[in-house]
This record gives C-alpha cells, structure tokens and sequence, in this order.
C-alpha cells in the first residue's frame, strides 16, 4: 500500500490540531511557545510533501524560510519572555491582562 | 295636549328629582309625600290623554329635540301617545300611583325613606319613556333606565349580601336580554333605514321574510329578558329581596310587562312572520305551566306570587304570539290590577308577621286582618278567573283564542295551567288566612295594616273587580291600531260547554286546594314528610335546579376562566414574552462581555473560533459558488469572483 | 390672536411652565391653577369661534422649518381634533385644581403644563415631523409623573411604558419617512404635510406595508391587545392626576391618530385589514373585560376597563362609515370623561386609605353616600346606560360596524354584559354589605378639592348623554368628508364597495324634513 | 514496503511526543519531547526526498531552537508544577480538529485534485541539494538575503532583551530580596 499525499496531509492536519489544543490550552507562556513550534512543524511537513508528490521546489523553499522565521521568532518570543518573568516572576498567561482595555 | 304629555312624563321626574334632594338625610314625609301626588297629577294628566284619545280616536306626536343625528341615522327625543301607550300610561300611574301611597305606610320605619321614592319615581319616569317614546332607541332608553332602577330598587337594602347579589344578577340578566335587542335594534336600521316606529313599520313589508324573522328572533329575545321568560326568568324569583312595594309595582305591574309591550307594539313586524308568533305562543305557554308547577310547592309567600306573575306572563306572550294583540294588552291590563292588589296585600301579611314569609308559620289571620283577608280573597279569585272578576274576561278570553286558532295543544296547556293557578292562590289564601292559628307558636301578635294603605288599595280592588266591563269600549279604541279580530266560537254550544266547563274546573280547584290547607293538621313541614322527600318536589322546590346550573356552569366557570385569563395569559405568556424581549438584549450584552474581558487565553479561543467560523464560511460559499449561478451572481455582486 | 391661536394654545403651557420655576413654592399651585384656567378659557374661545358647519380645517398656520425637504410647522383643527383639545385643556386644569399636596408640587405642576403642550400638539399639528415629534415629547413628562411620584414599582412602570411605546413610534417614523418619499417620487417634490399626503393616492402593496408600519406605532399607543400589557403597569403606579391624564388624553392619541393617518391615506389597506382588527379588537374588549373581572385592585379594574373601550373605539373606527368612525371619536371623548373620573374616584379613596385593594372596602356606601352616589353614576357610565356620555358612543360604534358584519358585532355586544359583571361586583364588594373594616367606620366623605373635578365630570357624562349634538354635530361634519376622501381615493373595488359614498346618503338634519 | 513501515513508525513517535509536549505538566518532559519531535520530523523530510531540508530542520530547529529553549528555561523555575486552568476540554479539542481540517481542505484542495501545475520542476538525476541550491540563489535570492537580516536582528534584540541584570536570578533570590529590589527600581525611575 503505498504512501500518497493524503497520508502526509492527515499527518499535518493531526500534528496541527494538536498544536491548537496546545496553544488554547496552556496558561505557561513557555508551553504556548512549544506548542507554535509544533503548529509551524506539522506545516513544513505538509509543504515538504506537497512538494515531493508534485515535483515541485517552492514547497522546500517555503519550508526553508519557515524555519527561519520561527528561529527569530522563538528568538524575540523569549527574550520578551524572561523580561516578563524578571517583572512578575511568574509566566503565566492569565497574569498578563494589564493591556486591558 | 302637548302639555299634558309633557306633565304626564316629567312630573315622576320632578318627584324622584325631590326626593333626591333629600337622600342622605333621615326621613322626612314630604320627600314621599310631593312625589305620590306629583304621581297622582301625572295620572290625571294620562286619564285627560286617554279620554282626548278616545273622543277624537287621533294619536299626538311630538318631537321634542334632536337626540343623536350623525350620517343617515337621525334618531330624535320623540314621543307619541296613541291608544296602546295610553292603555299602558293608565296602567302604570294608577299603579304607581296606589303602590306610592301604600310605600309612605310601609317605609315607614326604614331609615333611607327618601332614597326610596327618588328611586321608584325614576323607575316610573323610564316607564313613561319606554311607553311613550315613538323610536326603537327611545325604547331602549326607557328600557335600560327600568333595569337600572329596578338593580336600585332590589338592592335598596344594600347592607344584606342577598340583595345586593340578586339586584346584580337581575341588572345582567337584563343586560343579555338587552344585547339581543340592541341587535334587533340595528338590524332595523339597516335594512329600513330608520328607527321611527311608523317609518320603520311602513318599510318593512318590502324586506324578505328571513330579514324580518331575525328582527322578530332579536326583538323578542329583549322582550324574553325583560319579561323573565324561560332561560332567563330566574332573576325574578330572586327579585322578591326588594321591599313589596317595588315588588308590587316593578315585578308584577310594570316592568315585567315592557317585553309584551314591546310584541303588542311592534305587532305590524310580528304580523308578518306568523312562525316567530307560533314560537312565542308555545314558549309562553310553556313558561305558564313551568311557573305555575314552581309556584304549587314553594313556602315563600312573596315567591309564590312572583311565580304566579311568571306564569301570567306566559299567557299574555301566548295571547300575543297568537296575533291577538288586544287581548295580550287587556289581560296586561287586569292582570296588572289585582296582581298589585295581591303583592300589596303580602306586604301588609309580612309587616303584621314581622318579615316572616313561610306561610305554613302563619294561619287563621282572617279573625286580625279583615281588610287584607277580603282582598287578598278578591284579587286571587280575579286571578282564578271566576266568572264576574276581570280575570274571566282577559284569561278566558286567551282561552278561547287558542282554541278557535286550533292550537290545541296550546289550549290544552293552558287550561291546565289555570286549574294549578286556582290551586296555588287558594293554597296561600288557606294556609295565611284560615286553618288553626299557627303564628301563636311562633308569639308574634299581627296587626292590621294603617287604614290609609287599605283605602290605597281599594282602586286597584274596584279595579280587579269591574275591568271586564271595559272590555267592549276598550276593543274598539285599541283596534285602531292593532289589528281587530273578534274572538268568539261560532256555535253556542261548544262556547258554553268551554266557559262552563273551565269555571267548573276552576271552582274544583279551588274547593280542593281549601279543604286540603284550612284542615286542623295542618303542622310546619320540617323536610321529614314523605311528600318532601319525593323526587318530584324536591325537583320543583328547587326549581328545577335551574339556579343551582347557572351558577355552577355559567357564574362559576366564569371566574374561573377570568382568573385564568389574568394570572396565566395576561402575566405569563403577553406580559412575559415582552419582558423577555428585553431580557435577551440585556443578556447577550452581558454574555458577550467576556469577548474582550483582557483574559488572553478566551480571546484566544474567540479569535480560533472566529477564523473557523469564516473558513467554515468560506467553503460553504465556495461549493455553493460553484453548484449554483445565483449564489456565485450574489459573491460577484459583492465583488467576490 | 384668532387665526393663531392654536400656536398659543400649544405654546402657552410650555412658556408658562418656563416662568414657573421662578415662581416660589408655596403659590406655584395657585400659578398652575391660573395658566390652566387661562387655557381652558382659550380652548373654549376656539370652541365659540369654530365653524360648525365647516368640515374642513380651521385655524390653519403655516411657518416654513425646514423647506428643503417640505417639514413646516402647520397647525389646525377640525371637528375631529377639536373637542380633544378642549377635553385636554379641561382635564388639566381640574387636575392641577384637586391635586392633592404631594411632595414637591412645583416640579408636578411644571411636568404638567409641558405634558399639555405636547398634548395638544399632537392633536393640533398637521405636518407628519411635528405629529411625530409632539408624539414622543409626550412620553417624557407621562414619563417623570410616573417614575418621579409613583407607586413601589414605578421605575419598571415608567421605564416600560417610555420603551415600549418608543419603540411602536420609531416602526412609525420609519412609515413617515417612506410615505414622504413616495410623495416625493411621485409629485416630485418633498413636502410632510398631512393634507397633501391625504390626496396621494398609493398602489396598495405600499398601503398595506406602510399601515402595518402605522399600525405598530398607533397600536401600541392605544394599547391594542398584544401590546397592551404597559397599561396596568403604568395604571398601578402612576399617581391619581398621572392616571387621569394617562386614561383621559394619552390613551386617545393612538386611536386619533388611526383616524387622522392610517384612515385617510391607506384605504384600501384599511379596508384589507378591517376584520384581523375587528378581531383583535374584540379580543381586547372581552379578554380585557374578563381579566378586569379577575382583579384585586380597583385601579387594576378601572386600567382594564379602559382597555376594554379603547377596543369598542377600535371597533368603531374600522367600520369605515360615518356612523362609526363618528361614534369611535365621541365614546374617545366619552371615555375620557368617564374614565378619568374613575380614576379620580379610585384616587379619592386612595388618599384615605392609600390601599387600592377591594377587600379592603366594604359597605362605604353607608360611611360615604355622596362618594357612593358619584361612583355609582360613573359605574353606570362606564358601564354604557343610555342617557351618558358612553351610550352615544358605543351605540354608534357598535351601529356602525355592524353594516359591515353582523357575526362580529353580536359578539362584540358582549362587551356590555361583561362590562357590567365586573363594574357591578367591584361597586358591590367595595359599597354593599355591612362596614367590615375598622378604618372604614369614619372614613370622611368627598371634601370641597375633590368636588371641584367630579361635579363638572358628572354634569358633562350627563348633559352629552342626553343633547350630544353639539359635539356629535362638527365631529360628523368632518367624517363625512374623510369617509367621502376614502371613497374615492379607494382603488380596490372591495375598498370601493366597504367605504359607503356620503354624497349619495340623504343626511337629515331635523324630523320634518324626513317625512 | 519500507517506505509505507518507515512513515507509519515515524508518524506514531511524532504524535507521541508532541502529545506529550502538549499535556504534560513537567516544563522539562515538554521540551526532551518536543526536541525528539523534530528529530522525527526531520526523518519525514528525508523520505520525501527533501535531504537538504531534512538536514536544516536538524540543525537549526532541534539544534538551536531547542538550544535556545534550554537555556531560556533556565531563567524560569521549571520546577514547579505548571497547574492548568482547565477549560471545557471539549470546546477546545473540537474547535482545533475542526480548524486544523478546514484549514487542509482549503489549501489541499486545488492541489489534491491536481490541476496545479509545477512552477519549479524537480529535475531528476541532480542531488537535491543541488537542486534547491539552483532555485535558492536565483529565484529566492532575495528573500534569502531578506531572512539573513531578520535573523541578525532576532539575534540583537535576543540578547539586549535578555542581557539585562544578568546577574541575579529571580529563581534563587527570595521574597524579601525580590521587593527590595523592586524597590529600589521604584525610586531608580522616579530619579530619571
């Protein structure tokens, strides 16, 4: 039984939606940032397949400079988040609501 | 003559306008004294009407002001004195008149005296307008205010809870009667155009006969409320907690006798549909025997007398439905007389027994009260019918229209009828005036009644005495107007075996009813006799249990529905589903409050929900863009390719 | 001062009651007393200089507010409208005369003369902007009598009765707004004046929408039975002179306005539309009538009862001749009389024993005889005895729609038995039987400040009973030319053949000419 | 055959561990779990062909992301027990499947029915590195320079972000320590 698109399509969608439970469920700012790596993996898995099933580069590129990306972003992410944590000595989600309108 | 029209309508207004004057203070005598003799000139005035009437045989008619003109209808304040509402304007004042004089006797220790003359001269001036006035709405005026003065006058001892409860169930009983003939009243204007009597009577042979027979239907049923016939005659029963003299006067003289008023006046319509006649004659007759059998067991004096009127009543509609109008009127007349006698007669029993009205608790007063004894006698042979008293010439005579008109069974009712008549009338003269003295146990000592109410009772005696001798002068004025058809057996033989036969009839009746009450054992029934515990009395005492239905099936579920209507739909479903309404603003405001309460992890979850909503959106509208042109012409419109 | 007095009979109050707040507490009540009487006297002026022949309108001015789009202040009366000024003008003036000493009286009687202007402006005014704006401006003051001096619950009553008529009025304004647009797509150019819009002559798919639009408005105002549930509220809380405008003014607007707007300019809607409302209005009569019946509390009753007449004029109105829509606008006059006397009466009683439940009462009749008496003519009033004021109007009413379906009007007849079952058993439980009650033992009869309302009350429910044609008189003149307006403005042959033709009926004025 | 146990076996550990990083509530198994994730996921990019790829996402995301993790962690008391609020789980997992799908059938869709057609063929025969070298360099050439400069900057703001106060360790400090510095922050900013 060979191995088409759609197997790697069910993969991501899986890898993605337990990504999603991860970022609403978590209250640590830390495990929310774990569970966007995982959301923008499951994506780079989706491209690479598309990709090799249809001959076609862009797929790899894009998946490329989504790393990059998350690099820099997870970056930024936890230099902010040490700051936050130097201020209130706790990282937890509900504690950062002082932008409230 | 227009003066005297005029004196005979407004001087009962005059008097009740006194006496009212004088209500809220303690008794003065002229405030019953000015309105008897205001009533005494309003029925000198009538007489001079009725002898002007009789000489010239012409009728007067007068407008006096517009009343309501708006569109087509023009109804006027207008009034007419022709010899049907003269006979009734006779009737009325000398009625009230008699019963005015013998209430200064009787009121005399009732402590709101001048209320009660300003209420009885109202009731006699709305008597005068329904009589007199020559339109449908003039009627209807007259008629309501008779309503209206007759709730006052039944509730005149208003701090009794029965009284006032039987003035309200008799003011809305008339008023259903009344909703009929308002009906009656604009199917008239409708279809003729107008509500003068002569107008609307010329154009009604032109309409077709279903149109009139509603009018007759809607018309009599107004009569039937007024008049206490079959469904709704329980109020009168109940009528007897006003004071004797309005008794006398209203439920047994005059207002009861407006529904035969109406029919004999509007005879020109009931001509034209001989069936609603036929259905009137046989509901009469039947009311007749019903009350009649009602009348034979109850033990209240007062009721017994208010059923023998009922039945009367049944007559006179029976006389009336079978065209003979004249004589409708004529036993109106008589029987107005010696039935007032009779009534009046019970009050002075009453007064003399100290209010107690069970006449197996009294007995063998003719010794005390000689005067009432002769009356009371007299007025109820009339009543029987024996040969020489008025009631002879008016009851026989209805006798003898139903049986030339062949209606048989009609005849055969009725004849009955005037046998348990005799019966009950000399039962209650027995049981009060003769047998062994009962009252002795109960240690009241009667008296007789002032000698001034006795000479006040003694016209409407003469009365009930020589009033078939009328009957000649009186037939020729009145068929003028109605229509004149003699009433005689054309062979002598069956004439004399039917008058014969029923004075025979009657004369048994009555020596049966004597001998069986003036027996010396006569004791107080206490429910335990074997009689009492039939089904048949039991059925009649309680008579026929018509009361008890009403008030369980009509009174009851009443208030019940009301209170339904008012706690459930009125509070719970309208007053509710308003409220909710503004509910749900309020709480969609408040539930979409936490959208943006700054918690960062629910807007999360709202902005995930958002974007799947729009997807969801986006495919939806996707597949349908592509199965259906309408919807992809919608997207393109919105500028969506 | 003729042709513009009905500008000063609007703007009169409204000034006056800008200088009252300089008058000082204790003889603002004799300052308010004065301004109503002066009012009461200008609206009789008006009565005495009002053409009663005429059927048209008089005392017509015309002030240009904004001409780009056609809204001026125009102004005038005609025999519909007039005597419901006079009604407005005479009701507050006994009012502000037999106010009793509430707290702060300044503000109560300042409330007052501007809820008079608004009041006879809206029956005054002729242009839709003015109508509309005069209409909502009446709810503000009914608004703080309510809420300022009412009852326990008088915030919910007041807050309840503003929304929900607001609301019914804004469904309006948007009618207004498309009927001018019509007019305009159709003449050309804008304009809001009544009289014009009543020679437009509509299709009649937009009849129908725009009177559904009207109706919501008018229905909640009158109220008719879905929406009438404001009324009980605003009865139950609101305090004796509040009520009394409420049931005797307020409630007439709704039932004025059907036959100034939605009449005249929607016939064949009208006509379309005639027996859902006949229907509804029959179930206001006997449901209303039936629930009254139910009540506790005397004002409750007397808040029903008047519900239930509204329902008769309803009734009147939509039988689309001149007998009935006549008869609807008199029993509005008559109603006003009789139910504002009740509610005067219930009042009374009030202020001895400030409790408005029946059970309470008992065999007043004995302690208070002149209360009884009054009550007791008002009862009979309400309850439609011929010779009152209420027997001419319901008469006609009940006459006229019954040319249009005989079924309907038999169980519309109803109304008078019902009526009188809950009339006669509350005057029965709260006059008849034995004084119960230890506080009613000496409970004083009516005082001097009372008599002062009641007794021109009575003698007006008596004397328009028995000579209603000074006033049955202008107010069938000017029916017969808005029936004659429907006839021919009718586009649908069914509307044609409800709406009877007047030229073609012989009107008669006295008895001789018919003979 | 391979390919098929290869992609199975893969599958199961990936959604293993990242479930693992989803829902435990030791800060430390959530990141051992997630760095053996991308491991795994950098295995699938080598059964798709993608060696290069495959090669980067080892070196730069479980290499210096993860690195990048640890050290942040260090700043943080992984210790504690991460207490979740726990939302009805039911509205949360339904929402993401439903969003994770709609999001694949949308994108996936013209693609699955094919009717795309390549912009950048894969040529055969070349090493796929030297393939994506080709395309990288022509095609993206800015975009490549574009993410150079973005992560320099990344890497500046990481490092002034967290350079400040080095030195002490909230973690270690204890409470009345943690006010007194705060205090004296107060009237430091007040002086400015």
């Amino acid at each position: 039984m060979e191995i088409g698109l759609n197997h790697y399509l069910v993969l991501s969608t899986i890898l993605f939606s337990i990504g999603l439970i991860g970022v609403m469920r978590r209250k640590n700012l830390l495990m929310l940032f774990f569970a966007t790596e995982i959301l923008l993996n499951s994506v780079n898995i989706s491209f690479a397949a598309i990709s090799h099933y249809n001959g076609d580069l862009t797929g790899q590129m894009f998946a490329f400079f989504v790393i990059a990306i998350a690099a820099s972003e997870v970056a930024v992410g936890l230099g902010l988040l040490i700051l936050w944590h130097k201020r209130h000595n706790n990282i937890d989600l509900d504690s950062m609501s002082t932008m409230r309108g | 003559m227009e003066m005297f029209l005029y004196i005979a309508l407004f001087a009962p207004l005059v008097g009740s306008m006194f006496a009212a004057l004088f209500s809220a203070k303690p008794k003065t005598l002229i405030a019953g004294i000015i309105p008897s003799a205001l009533l005494f000139v309003s029925f000198i005035a009538s007489s001079i009407l009725l002898v002007y009437v009789l000489q010239t045989g012409s009728s007067i008619h007068v407008e006096m002001m517009t009343w309501m003109a708006t569109g087509e209808l023009y109804i006027p304040f207008g009034f007419v004195v022709d010899q049907v509402s003269v006979t009734m304007m006779m009737v009325v004042t000398l009625v009230s008149t008699v019963v005015h004089v013998y209430a200064i006797g009787y009121m005399s220790h009732d402590k709101s005296f001048n209320r009660f003359f300003a209420w009885l001269s109202a009731f006699v001036f709305s008597m005068m307008i329904l009589v007199m006035s020559d339109n449908f709405a003039g009627l209807f005026i007259g008629w309501e205010g008779v309503g209206l003065c007759s709730w006052g006058l039944i509730g005149f001892w208003y701090h009794k809870e029965s009284a006032t409860w039987a003035a309200n169930e008799a003011f809305i009983m008339n008023r259903i009667a009344d909703l009929g003939m308002l009906i009656g009243i604009f199917l008239i204007y409708w279809n003729t155009g107008t509500l003068q009597y002569d107008e609307a009577f010329a154009a009604m042979p032109a309409l077709e006969t279903d149109v009139l027979t509603w009018m007759g239907i809607f018309l009599f049923i107004g009569a039937m409320g007024k008049s206490a016939q079959f469904p709704l005659h329980t109020w009168l029963a109940d009528a007897m907690e006003g004071p004797t003299p309005v008794s006398a006067l209203i439920h047994a003289a005059t207002m009861v006798t407006a529904g035969v008023y109406l029919i004999v006046r509007a005879s020109p319509l009931y001509d034209l549909i001989p069936n609603v006649g036929l259905f009137i004659a046989s509901l009469g007759a039947f009311v007749a025997l019903f009350a009649a059998s009602m009348a034979l067991v109850n033990r209240d004096m007062k009721r017994i007398i208010a059923y023998s009127t009922l039945s009367q009543l049944g007559y006179m509609f029976a006389a009336a439905g079978l065209g003979a109008y004249w004589v409708a009127l004529f036993h109106l007349m008589a029987h107005a007389f010696f039935k007032a006698l009779l009534f009046l007669g019970a009050g002075n029993v009453m007064h003399a027994m100290k209010d107690e009205l069970d006449p197996f608790k009294m007995g063998g007063l003719k010794k005390v009260m000689k005067g009432t004894f002769i009356m009371m006698t007299v007025a109820s042979v009339a009543l029987a019918g024996i040969f020489p008293l008025a009631g002879f010439f008016s009851k026989d005579l209805i006798l003898e229209v139903a049986f030339i008109d062949n209606h048989y069974i009609i005849y055969s009712v009725l004849l009955f009828t005037a046998a348990l008549t005799a019966f009950y009338s000399f039962r209650l003269v027995a049981l009060i005036f003769h047998g062994e003295e009962r009252y002795k146990l109960f240690g009241i000592d009667p008296h007789e009644a002032y000698k001034f109410m006795l000479v006040a009772m003694s016209p409407l005696l003469l009365l009930a005495v020589i009033a078939g001798v009328f009957k000649m002068t009186y037939f020729e004025m009145v068929t003028q107007v109605l229509p004149a058809t003699e009433y005689h057996i054309d062979s002598p033989i069956v004439y004399w075996i039917i008058t014969i036969g029923t004075q025979l009839l009657v004369g048994a009746a009555i020596f049966y009813a004597y001998k069986k009450y003036t027996s010396r054992d006569i004791k107080v029934p206490d429910g335990t006799s074997a009689m009492e515990k039939s089904f048949g009395y039991k059925l009649l005492s309680n008579q026929y249990y018509i009361p008890y239905i009403y008030e369980e099936f009509v009174a009851k579920p009443y208030g019940k529905i009301s209170a339904f209507f008012w706690s459930e739909i009125d509070q719970k479903i309208i007053d509710a589903s308003v409220d909710g309404i503004a509910k749900a603003f309020y709480n969609t405001g408040e539930n979409t409050r936490e959208m943006h309460s700054g918690n960062l992890s629910t807007m999360l979850k709202w902005m995930v929900a958002g974007t799947v909503g729009m997807l969801s959106l986006a495919v939806v509208f996707g597949l349908a863009a592509r199965h259906s042109d309408g919807v992809a012409s919608i997207l393109s419109a919105i500028g969506v390719k | 001062m003729l042709d513009n007095i009905l500008s000063i009979l609007i703007f009169f109050p409204a000034l006056a009651a800008i200088l009252g707040f300089v008058v000082d507490k204790n003889s603002i009540r004799t300052y308010g007393v004065a301004v109503a009487t002066i009012e009461f006297a200008l609206s009789l002026l008006l009565w005495f200089f009002f053409d009663n022949s005429a059927s048209g309108m008089q005392f017509m001015e015309h002030i240009a507010l904004v001409p780009v789009f056609g809204i001026n202040y125009i102004v005038g009366v005609d025999g519909i409208s007039l005597f419901i000024i006079i009604l407005a003008a005479f009701f507050t003036m006994i009012g502000i005369a037999s106010l009793t000493d509430t707290k702060n009286v300044k503000n109560m009687i300042i409330t007052l003369l501007f809820l008079q202007m608004t009041m006879v402006g809206v029956f005054a005014s002729l242009d839709a902007i003015v109508f509309y704006v005069f209409w909502e401006l009446s709810l503000v003051p009914m608004l703080y009598i309510i809420g300022a001096w009412g009852g326990p619950l008088r915030i919910y009553a007041s807050v309840k009765f503003f929304l929900y008529t607001f609301a019914g009025s804004l469904v309006m304004l948007v009618g207004i707004l498309v009927m001018a647009y019509l007019y305009y797509q159709t003449t050309g150019q804008w304009s809001f004046a009544i009289l014009d819009w009543h020679r437009l002559v509509l299709p009649e798919n937009y009849q129908l929408w725009l009177f559904v639009a009207f109706f919501f408005g008018f229905a909640i105002k009158v109220p008719m039975f879905p929406f009438h549930t404001w009324l009980p509220y605003a009865h139950g809380q609101a305090p004796t002179i509040g009520s009394v405008i409420l049931a005797a003014i307020l409630l007439k607007m709704g039932t004025y306005a059907f036959v100034r707007f939605s009449l005249p300019m929607f016939p064949d809607a009208s006509v379309y539309f005639m027996f859902p409302i006949a229907i509804l209005a029959i179930i206001m009569i006997i449901y209303t009538a039936m629930v009254a019946y139910a009540q506790k509390d005397i004002k409750q009753l007397v808040a029903y009862s008047s519900v239930s007449h509204m329902g008769v004029i309803i009734l009147g109105t939509f039988a689309l001749n001149i007998e009935g829509i006549s008869g609807s606008i008199f029993l509005m006059i008559a109603h006003g009389v009789v139910s504002g006397a009740l509610f005067f009466l219930v009042g009374v009683i009030y202020d001895r024993r400030n409790t408005k439940l029946m059970s309470e009462f008992g065999g007043l009749a004995h302690v208070m005889p002149r209360f009884a008496t009054i009550f007791g003519i008002m009862i009979m009033a309400s309850v439609g005895m011929p010779l009152t004021i209420n027997f001419v109007g319901e008469f006609l009413s009940l006459l006229g729609f019954y040319q249009q379906s005989h079924i309907l009007t038999i169980i519309a007849g109803i109304a008078i038995i019902v009526g009188a079952i809950y009339m006669l058993s509350a005057y029965k439980k709260m006059f008849f039987g034995k004084v119960t009650k230890e506080e009613n033992k000496n409970l004083p009869d009516v005082n001097k400040r009372e008599l002062i309302a009641l007794v021109p009350l009575v003698i007006i429910t008596i004397w328009l009973g028995i000579y209603p044609k000074p006033v049955l008189g202008p107010i069938s003149n000017s029916v017969e030319s808005l029936v004659s307006l429907m006839h021919e403005k009718a586009v649908t042959k069914e509307a044609k053949a409800r709406i009877p033709n007047p030229s073609t009926l012989i009107i008669r004025t006295t008895a001789q000419e018919a003979y | 055959m391979f390919e098929a146990i290869a992609f199975y076996l893969f599958s199961f550990l990936t959604i293993s561990m990242f479930y693992i990083t989803v829902t435990t509530s030791q800060a430390l198994y959530a990141l051992t779990a997630l760095a053996a994730g991308m491991i795994f996921i950098s295995a699938f990019f080598f059964i798709l062909g993608a060696d290069f790829l495959g090669a980067v996402q080892i070196m730069v995301y479980s290499g210096a992301v993860m690195a990048l993790y640890a050290f942040g962690m260090m700043f943080f008391d992984t210790t504690r027990e991460v207490k979740e609020k726990q939302g009805n789980r039911f509205v949360i997992v339904g929402l993401s499947l439903v969003a994770a799908v709609l999001i694949v059938v949308i994108f996936a869709a013209p693609i699955v029915t094919d009717n795309i057609t390549a912009l950048y063929p894969i040529t055969e025969g070349v090493g796929n590195t030297q393939d994506i070298g080709m395309v990288l360099f022509t095609k993206y050439l800015v975009p490549f320079e574009v993410a150079a400069v973005m992560l320099l900057v990344a890497m500046i703001s990481g490092i002034i972000l967290a350079g400040k106060k080095m030195d002490l360790s909230l973690t270690l400090m204890d409470e009345d320590e943690i006010k007194e510095m705060k205090k004296e922050e107060e009237n430091k900013k007040v002086l400015l």
